[in-house]
């Protein structure tokens, strides 16, 4: 097992913050190793020239250079073809890109099914296809924030076209049973989509053992840069798909009235690449592997457990955790409200019971007592404001966890959270 | 302690023990605004005399700056006149809170005044007698 | 005037590759000036958090960065709103946004109005639209490479919606009159859009000025990063947009079946965005204008003056160049053929009267060769096919400056050529 | 004369004197291919006897690489069996002409043998009698 404390000093931010920083927003975005910063600089410093048809030796270089990103990415989720690896800017567009090729072949009354666990960007996309007679269809989650996997499979019918699903909830934390997903969406004959934005970053991950045919991801939620992201997706898919940007790279040959398409995975990467992004993106699995991807999830389930033990001990009044305690079946991430805050609308008036919920805290305001000590945590719906509703709040706040937190991280959350429970209960 | 301390203090003192809590019988206007997104709610009441506001109640659910903030403004707005409370700048609420806010939270501090303006607005437009 | 040895130096990768080597390749894409460099590395070495809604310290200060990063771009453009400024990858997404937001709306029979000098980003996401029966017109070039504006008058007509040139050719490096054309747009109509991908880096650009409603541009060919490019549009139509890509950050609030869009210029971000790249584009903007836009333009001006001096002077035997030769209407790029190699199609045949085509020597080894002797330049189509068949070729080399080259790079170009005229020749 | 230099002007003599330059009168089989983009652009003659390569010519036109390579491939060939043609493989190929060719390039080396190989296999699937 690593030492994580030496794995921290690996990431230069928390020496220049101070090392008593607690950074608790990895599922928001992760901190960079010195590796993945230098990986970007050197490209710059370096080998920095545009890729694909310059035939001067440093735009061969940097060519050479995105190629090996692109393996290096392909190998790390076990795809036996960099070919179905695109290069996109995150999650979200690679989850567009498929909401718009996937759309022109979809007619009213087909149905995309989804679970209410999604991220907005597993769900907005596909509500734009609704114009056209489309319907999205939500699984449930069971009591304890797993999915429940009979309402998914009464949900699935002849009209579901796509079954699109996360593999770990960015609020639950809960991991998905991917395969078994794969497996009746294929038996229904519908396309399966996997969004790994929580899962690439903290578990081993094999796209060809799950079988799902796209998986979407962040590079920086892995360590990686900002502004670029993956969309897997399997070859004969891709060669299939209308492209979804025209312009440079994604061509073979442009006439006046007609164009005819690069190969993939090129025909989907329209304009000027991310170059350094992708190069930096190699980095952080290099240094992921480095780690381990059996001990980067092994870490995580080791706090989360401590997590536990320390709700337990400090029994916090009205503190409410969401999603499965068995963290077998849990990513790092830890989402909680102080008191219930129900979602208020429209309709409903305001009673004069006095401020706030009963004794609820408001995820704003854990928050900000939690920065005042060093302590960053996000607090609001995390972009998943279906569950957050179907889990009868308006917002609540999360701690997520990666391979520069400690044990004394999360013990510090625990005591922060003692002291801020204090100060604004009434 | 420090200035942020006390500012701090004063406003968690009007989150604890808001002035002006409680809904009021017949106003001369009244409204709630509310942000989907955080849940904050607030509900203005508001009884002119003229162009003067007599009165001035709110009742609410939220954050400590978004009620802590409702209280201070139903304290500021009583014994203005209308055109004075329209004329109150975000920044001279955010100023009398006197804390770092950041951007999210300083939409928390701003919605309690935003919907005094915007009811006192729509008594205007509504061509209420004030 | 600066001194331009003295920029050179602010570009650590010449002195990294060799203070003898020459790039000539910066209209694919530029060098980074140290000052870009650094903004990257130190965001991620002391602020790097995601931003918006991150309500500790490090999420604001981030979000703010931002922020200024846009607000910055948009003076630098004389916009007088930066939310008027949305971030994107490149100029390619900028320009497919507008593709897919503003083909929305567009019908059968609907007509758009671009040049034959239009890059492929400029011509492929319109050519989408066919499929819908909209019917894409070109407007021709003169003889000395600028705009034939009767030509381009004469297809306005009330059936054009969409009216989108390039600022400044990528080949012929001709500047075109936007804002004769942006009147001849609006007079009619119709929508006005610019590529502004070579003039943004290059010369004084004011989008007021221009008055155009969008207008497209890369950071990456301004001294900026790869990976973030920008869409400016008038607030008053971007409000008006359907969004293009759905998920985070671009939402107001999301309910199972319908969702509410941010405001602008959030409206268009879906997703994490690139924001050490946006930070890196700002530093970029802060570098260009220490040295000053018409300083830029005015040293681009003189070398391409000095290009057309030792062009006289080697008179290379077979070497045509495209484009006008008046340099008040010139970007930096210089596009040149040794010989003819007129395209070769489908219902050709070959002739067997000796390799080659006359005397001409192709592009590649022009390249390939220049390449051998430390200078870097481009040969192909530069992703202008259309354009480059009209000048009845299939490749031509191109040679483009920066702030970076010195008169001292122009001669090199050309006395290397000559020596790659007389290696070639038969 | 370093390697690489040597193996410049080798490429180099080949194509300004291409070897079995010209077109032939009734082959058994001739492909004409190009490439679109950089219009470089090879077409091969062949005449078989039973399963051998009795002759073999070109005709193109494009860059030093794709008709440096074409004269190569041409000498190659002759006196070949039409499988031993088909076995060679493009590294094998790239090996003999010996220069450190990009990405880019290697597509224009490669040309002429995709060329000839495509007109065999062509042969083959057409069920001409070889
Ligand atoms: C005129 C013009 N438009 C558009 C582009 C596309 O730029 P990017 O590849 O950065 O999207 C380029 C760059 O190649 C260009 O020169
Ligand atoms: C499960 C999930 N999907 C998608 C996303 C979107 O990621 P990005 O903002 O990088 O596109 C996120 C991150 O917020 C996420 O947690």
């Amino acid at each position: 097992m690593p030492s994580w404390e030496r794995i921290k000093e690996d990431f230069p931010i928390f020496r220049n913050l101070g090392s008593g920083y607690v950074y608790l927003d990895s599922a928001a975005t992760s901190q960079k190793p010195m590796s993945v910063i230098k990986a970007i600089s050197d490209f710059y410093l370096y080998n920095n020239s545009n890729v694909h048809r310059g035939i001067y030796r440093l735009s061969e270089e940097a060519t050479e250079m995105y190629g090996r990103s692109r393996e290096n990415v392909s190998n790390f989720i076990g795809s036996h073809d960099p070919g179905q690896i695109v290069f996109v800017r995150n999650a979200t567009e690679a989850l567009n890109l498929l909401s718009y090729t996937l759309g022109w072949e979809l007619v009213s009354g087909d149905e995309i099914l989804i679970t209410i666990m999604e991220h907005h960007s597993n769900i907005v996309p596909w509500q734009f296809l609704q114009d056209k007679g489309i319907k999205l269809v939500y699984a449930d989650i069971r009591p304890d924030g797993t999915l429940d996997m009979d309402d998914l499979q009464s949900k699935v019918s002849p009209r579901t076209k796509i079954l699109s699903v996360t593999h770990v909830s960015n609020v639950l934390g809960t991991v998905n049973p991917v395969r078994e997903i794969g497996k009746i969406a294929h038996d229904n004959g519908s396309t399966f989509i996997v969004d790994g934005a929580q899962s690439v970053p903290h578990m081993p991950v094999n796209v060809e053992t799950i079988d799902c045919d796209f998986m979407a991801f962040s590079g920086h939620k892995m360590l990686g840069p900002t502004g670029i992201g993956v969309l897997y997706g399997k070859r004969e898919l891709l060669e299939k798909m209308h492209p979804f940007m025209g312009g440079g790279e994604m061509i073979s040959e442009v006439y006046r009235d007609h164009s005819t398409w690069a190969d993939v995975p090129e025909k989907f990467e329209a304009g000027t690449p991310d170059i350094a992004g992708a190069i930096g993106l190699s980095a952080a699995v290099d240094y992921l592997r480095s780690i381990g991807m059996d001990n980067v999830m092994k870490h995580g389930r080791d706090l989360m457990k401590l997590t536990f033990e320390m709700e337990a001990e400090e029994n916090i009044p009205g503190l409410l955790s969401y999603g499965p305690r068995n963290t077998d079946i849990r990513g790092p991430v830890y989402s909680f409200s102080i008191g219930e805050i129900p979602p208020f609308g429209v309709n409903q008036a305001l009673v004069d019971d006095g401020i706030g919920v009963g004794t609820a805290i408001h995820p704003h305001d854990v928050a900000s007592s939690l920065d005042a000590s060093g302590i960053a945590v996000r607090s609001g719906h995390h972009c998943a404001m279906p569950l957050t509703h179907r889990l009868n709040t308006v917002a609540t706040t999360r701690a997520s966890y990666y391979v520069y937190n400690t044990e004394e991280d999360v013990r510090r959350l625990f005591r922060s959270l003692k002291r801020a429970a204090e100060v604004y209960s009434k | 302690m420090t200035d942020v301390e006390e500012k701090t203090e004063i406003l968690m003192d009007h989150y604890r023990s808001p002035h002006n809590y409680g809904k009021m019988e017949s106003p001369t206007a009244e409204l709630l605004e509310y942000n989907p997104v955080c849940g904050d709610a607030v509900q203005m009441f508001v009884k002119l005399k003229g162009n003067m506001v007599e009165d001035v109640k709110f009742i609410g659910r939220g954050c400590s700056i978004s009620q802590g903030s409702a209280s201070m403004v139903t304290d500021m707005a009583r014994g203005k006149s209308v055109e004075e409370i329209m004329g109150i700048t975000p920044q001279h609420l955010l100023n009398l809170i006197g804390l770092p806010l950041g951007p999210s939270r300083e939409k928390c501090a701003l919605l309690p005044l935003n919907t005094l303006q915007k009811c006192l607005a729509r008594l205007g437009r509504e061509n209420v007698k004030i």
